[in-house]
């Protein structure tokens, strides 16, 4: 007996809003290629809004109907074909994407600027790449078949490297190359454990393989061989060698963009393969590893960012430790006995760190650029004088920061202080004295950058270019939005446990 | 009627085979790349032909016989210029002494 | 031993080769063949899993196949992407290494 | 039986032998070898579009890819195998690749007996694809979604691709012009081989439906084809700014998302299509799809712009 | 008659893989493409042999792609060997 796979219009109310949030970015795409020139700034800038209200669409839906979002595509039922899926989670990831993918598509106007005539290689590349990077993240966070998400992957990959060599020096070149074989190594790691699934239980839904899957070696194979790979595409210590020299070394938009969305993705797929694909299976001794890779990346990350010599590179060490702060939710959310790990603080505690990090780290590699603008280089021991040439940055470099360290009122601090208090309630104390080590290291470098900025220039500065007020309101207004995210009452956070399987 | 139809592929098939084993003694044997490379593709384009030659007798769709002679015919062609370019380059090349 | 099982060993001998000689091999050249190794040995467990479901009258189970081509044409393209990286960093510095200057 | 022990042996023997060679063209010769070996062992596993694609692109393509890198970087590999790893690294490696050999081959002796399998389905709903090659029916039907991200994967990486074009390069043509061959010999094989090449190219398009083949084996070979008329100096690659070249790029992808938006409307879900029409559509999509993806693919193996854009 | 092509298939092959220890001896990189030719013949007669012995006749058309790419590939090996002579002698 066959049950029937061909059902026409079969989907959620609303579900079509999840074909258009990767369809929009793509179709952008396609035309930037086909048009070329300026219309690909002009593509980028239309579909902007347009995601956003997508986005914005997605999440209203979720919310008000309190389920999942479904859509088959082509009408086709899993196992045979694909569906994209948006719970809680995916819909506010979506929207804080397209709430940033806005702010920095709005802060690059300037730098990437099309010329009056023909057609830039840089504009172009960054603008399509950018649309692609959209598209990708949304079929990433809307996947819900393990090989579509391999794909979306990929579609990410190849846009994120790109980015990295936009200036074309030598040491981006080789940034990206060392980025792309870590990519691949991830992604064919992924797709190991992707056949292994499919192999013992036949399917690659998501859906049908949490109802499948048995704690059994192949099982705990697949698990972990795709976990291995998103780590070394996520950038866990120690997988992190990639991450400093090419986030460092791309231009400030594409820095915010791979800082504070593109490592998200792999770190997404971690928590839909541990919470969604065996939920409820023992997993506590390699959470308890992914949790301490988490904790050496704190360490690791903030230490050597205090002893950088660069503001870009400062951030992007900065970017490896808070990457930790992401792992430490699974020794604290995945309990084998008590209780559903997705209704403990730990869980919410490391997505709100997700969303706040994302936010602050893009304006603080924003507001980094325009530095770097304004003098012409970005080392540290020179920044005396800049914070009063342009207050307005590093203030929102400030902002950002506070979010770092988990000072309140701030999007950081919600997150530490939810995976702080899962800590001490759950007995697993070291953790805790991690996080506030990693906070105290964090305002050792944030405050290092803003003495040295505050500071009294011993000769007057000189600026090699001036800073429009517009792109240092973009920052300042993507820097208030990390730290609003600390007045987020409690309640929207019942948004991200919409569709968590019980 | 199939029976002498069998017999000649097996023939065929077999002295196919013969002339794939020589390709590689040659191959094995002879001292420098000129001759190895004359051994090489005579022997191995033979071997093919004659493996294709008893195939042939146990087709029933022409265009399907067809096909196999053209892959026969297509290897010829590219082994019979490749060969040429081969020698071309290694002789070019060991003039240019950037080949070794 | 089935066939299945033969190519199965296969699959899994270069997978581990592969990822040897990706972590050995200085030149990025061979990082790149040796990720197009271990691509094989995935893809080659897709195989081996579409053969163990033959059914239907299918001499295999379609959809495995079906991706490893979508995969084989994905690793085609990282592997031009990689190679035209590499190139460039060779145009531009006259090297061909990952190893940071400094 | 003997065969499939003789294939294994030697497979694991070329790639043996491509991973310890000192010279990086050798090891590239010896992937050559491998991929053709690789889609031998396809056939073998009842795969054959899979070996087509191997053929094709896996070993074809990428060879070629692979041989013209080794040989533009030349003497510099030789300088990096200075570089070798200290003897821990190497030990450390080696028991990780151990480990996860045997792992894998662990679980190959565990997967389950009888396997999971979706051939019932696929073959329950094939009618409906107006499909008769299982294979194609998964790409275009049931999986067309990755289908389709997939050429916007191959699209992305020649973006990228050209991205790493130097500024006053960009808008040239990729590439370098190849000279037209003195001797001749080349610019006969190219002639020769050209339309049969072609020919064989659109038979294995065409087959796709019914039988192993399809849009990405037979544009491989159209790729192949045009490679070689570059090489052999009958024609240069268009400049990348060119219109005409980027709306053949598009082409395909863009009447594939044209008719799966056009499913919301006809058949009731984002590419989806009619029972009826199925067949019909899914070869409006496949024939400009082809050539888009035979031009990705081959630009790809030109690289990114190198001659100087004409103003 | 399939079991024969099978047996003749995998001689076929098993002479083809010692020729390739010609691969590894080298020296010379022409020599190299001449086993990588020989392996194609050779991997071109086992496809056609398989195609009749086991009914799959779709290796033939595997057999036609690996004979058209080889030489793509062997124009490959000269036209990029070619132009780097030219270039260092000059």
């Amino acid at each position: 007996m066959i049950e029937p796979l061909l059902m026409p219009g079969s989907a959620t109310a609303g579900g079509f809003l999840l074909v258009l949030a990767v369809v929009l970015p793509v179709l952008g795409v396609l035309l930037s290629l086909a048009l070329g020139g300026r219309h690909a700034e002009r593509i980028a800038l239309i579909l902007m809004p347009a995601g956003l209200a997508v986005a914005g669409a997605t999440t209203a839906a979720v919310w008000r109907t309190r389920a999942v979002l479904q859509y088959f595509v082509g009408g086709w039922y899993p196992p045979l074909g694909v569906a994209f899926r948006a719970d809680g989670l995916s819909a506010v990831m979506m929207l804080v994407t397209g709430l940033l993918i806005c702010g920095i598509g709005l802060f690059a106007r300037v730098q990437f600027a099309s010329p009056e005539q023909g057609e830039g290689r840089a504009p172009f590349a960054f603008w399509t790449l950018l649309l692609a990077i959209w598209g990708g993240l949304n079929a990433v966070f809307l996947g819900g078949d393990l090989f579509n998400l391999y794909v979306a992957l990929e579609l990410l990959t190849f846009a994120a490297v790109p980015l990295v060599s936009l200036d074309g020096r030598a040491e981006t070149i080789k940034a990206a190359l060392r980025y792309l074989l870590f990519a691949l190594l991830g992604s064919i790691l992924y797709l190991l454990g992707a056949v292994l699934f499919y192999g013992a239980y036949g399917a690659l839904a998501i859906v049908i393989l949490s109802g499948r899957v048995r704690a059994e070696p192949v099982a705990w194979a697949a698990i972990a061989l795709m976990t291995a790979g998103l780590l070394a595409k996520a950038a866990l210590y120690p997988f992190h060698l990639w991450l400093p020299p090419a986030h460092a070394g791309a231009p400030a938009p594409a820095s915010a963009i791979l800082s504070g969305l593109v490592v998200k993705a792999p770190f997404f797929l971690v928590v839909r393969l541990w919470f969604d694909v065996m939920p409820g299976q023992p997993q506590q001794a390699a959470a308890q590893i992914l949790g301490t890779l988490g904790a050496a990346a704190i360490l690791f990350g903030s230490v050597v960012a205090l002893r950088q010599a660069r503001l870009k590179l400062l951030i992007a060490y900065s970017t490896v430790a808070q990457i930790g702060y992401l792992f430490l939710m699974f020794p604290l959310a995945v309990k084998p006995v008590t209780g559903h790990p997705w209704s403990t603080f730990a869980w919410t505690g490391g997505v709100v760190q997700a969303i706040s990090h994302a936010v602050a780290k893009a304006a603080m590699f924003l507001a980094a650029g325009l530095i770097a603008e304004a003098l012409g280089h970005d080392r540290i021991a020179r920044l005396a004088g800049i914070g009063r040439a342009l207050p307005v940055t590093v203030l929102a470099f400030g902002l950002g920061g506070l979010s770092l360290m988990g000072l309140p009122p701030s999007g950081g601090f919600v997150a530490k202080a939810m995976l702080l208090s899962a800590a001490v309630s759950e007995g697993q104390w070291w953790w805790a004295v991690v996080v506030l080590t990693g906070g105290l290291l964090a305002a050792g470098y944030v405050f290092l950058v803003l003495a040295r900025s505050l500071a009294d220039p011993v000769e007057p500065l000189r600026l090699s270019a001036t800073i429009s007020p517009g792109r240092q309101a973009v920052v300042l207004a993507l820097a208030l939005c990390a730290v609003l995210l600390g007045f987020v009452p409690l309640r929207p956070l019942e948004l991200l446990q919409i569709g968590r399987p019980v | 009627m199939s029976l002498a139809l069998d017999a000649l592929t097996f023939l065929a098939v077999a002295a196919g085979g013969f002339f794939f084993l020589a390709g590689t003694v040659g191959l094995l044997r002879f001292p420098d790349t000129l001759s190895r490379l004359h051994a090489l593709t005579k022997a191995d384009n033979l071997g093919l032909g004659l493996i294709v030659l008893g195939l042939l007798f146990q087709m029933e769709d022409p265009f399907a016989a067809l096909k196999l002679v053209a892959v026969w015919l297509l290897t010829l062609l590219a082994g019979g210029a490749v060969t040429q370019l081969i020698a071309h380059a290694a002789l070019g090349g060991r003039s240019a002494g950037v080949t070794t | 031993m089935s066939i299945a099982i033969l190519y199965g060993l296969c699959s899994a001998v270069l997978v581990g080769l592969g990822l040897f000689a990706l972590i050995t091999h200085p030149q990025p050249l061979r990082k790149i063949l040796a990720f197009n190794l271990i691509g094989s040995g995935v893809f080659l467990l897709f195989g081996v899993v579409a053969h163990n479901g033959a059914a239907a009258g299918f001499g295999g189970d379609p959809v495995p196949q079906a991706l490893v081509i979508t995969g084989l044409v994905v690793a085609f393209a990282s592997t031009a992407l990689a190679v035209a990286l590499l190139l460039r960093l060779f145009q531009e510095t006259g090297r061909a290494t990952l190893q940071s200057d400094d | 039986m003997a065969l499939d022990a003789v294939l294994a042996v030697l497979v694991v023997g070329v790639a043996v032998w491509t991973v310890a060679a000192r010279d990086t063209f050798a090891a590239v010769v010896g992937f050559v070898a491998f991929g053709l070996l690789v889609a031998l062992i396809w056939v073998r596993l009842a795969a054959p579009d899979v070996a087509l694609t191997e053929a094709a692109l896996g070993s074809g393509l990428t060879g070629g890819l692979l041989l013209g890198a080794s040989t533009r970087l030349g003497r510099t590999e030789a300088e990096a195998t200075g570089e070798l790893p200290g003897g821990l690294l190497q030990f450390a490696a080696a028991t990780v690749s151990v480990l996860v050999s045997a792992g894998l081959i662990a679980l190959v002796l565990l997967l389950p007996e009888p396997a999971p399998t979706l051939a019932p389905k696929v073959a329950a709903n094939i009618a409906a694809t107006g499909l008769q090659n299982p294979v194609t029916a998964v790409l275009m039907a049931y999986r067309a979604i990755d289908t389709l991200l997939e050429v916007m994967v191959l699209l992305l990486a020649l973006v990228g691709m050209w991205s790493l074009a130097p500024d006053h390069l960009w808008g040239g043509a990729p590439g370098r012009r190849e000279p037209a061959d003195p001797d001749g010999v080349l610019t006969f094989v190219a002639q020769v081989l050209l339309p049969v090449g072609i020919l064989v190219a659109i038979h294995i398009f065409w087959v796709g439906s019914v039988a192993p083949g399809g849009e990405f084996q037979g544009a491989t070979i159209f790729a192949a084809m045009w490679i070689l008329a570059t090489m052999a100096g009958l024609a240069n690659t268009p400049p990348v700014m060119r219109r005409s070249l980027r709306l053949l790029l598009i082409a395909g992808p863009a009447v594939f998302f044209a008719i799966g938006l056009a499913g919301f409307a006809i058949a009731g879900a984002f590419l989806a299509y009619p029972a009826d029409y199925a067949k019909l559509l899914i070869l409006i999509i496949e024939i400009p799809l082809t050539l888009s993806i035979a031009t990705t693919l081959a630009l790809l193996v030109a690289g990114p712009p190198e001659q100087e854009p004409q103003r | 008659m399939a079991d024969f092509l099978l047996v003749a298939a995998s001689f076929v092959l098993a002479t083809v893989a010692v020729g390739l220890v010609r691969i590894l001896r080298g020296p010379d990189k022409a020599d190299r493409i001449m086993a990588a030719q020989l392996l194609g013949t050779g991997g071109i007669a086992t496809l056609l042999l398989l195609a009749q012995a086991t009914s799959v006749p779709a290796a033939v058309d595997v057999a036609l792609i690996l004979a058209l790419l080889a030489v793509f590939i062997s124009v490959a090996f000269v036209k990029k060997g070619v132009i780097r002579s030219q270039m260092e002698g000059a």
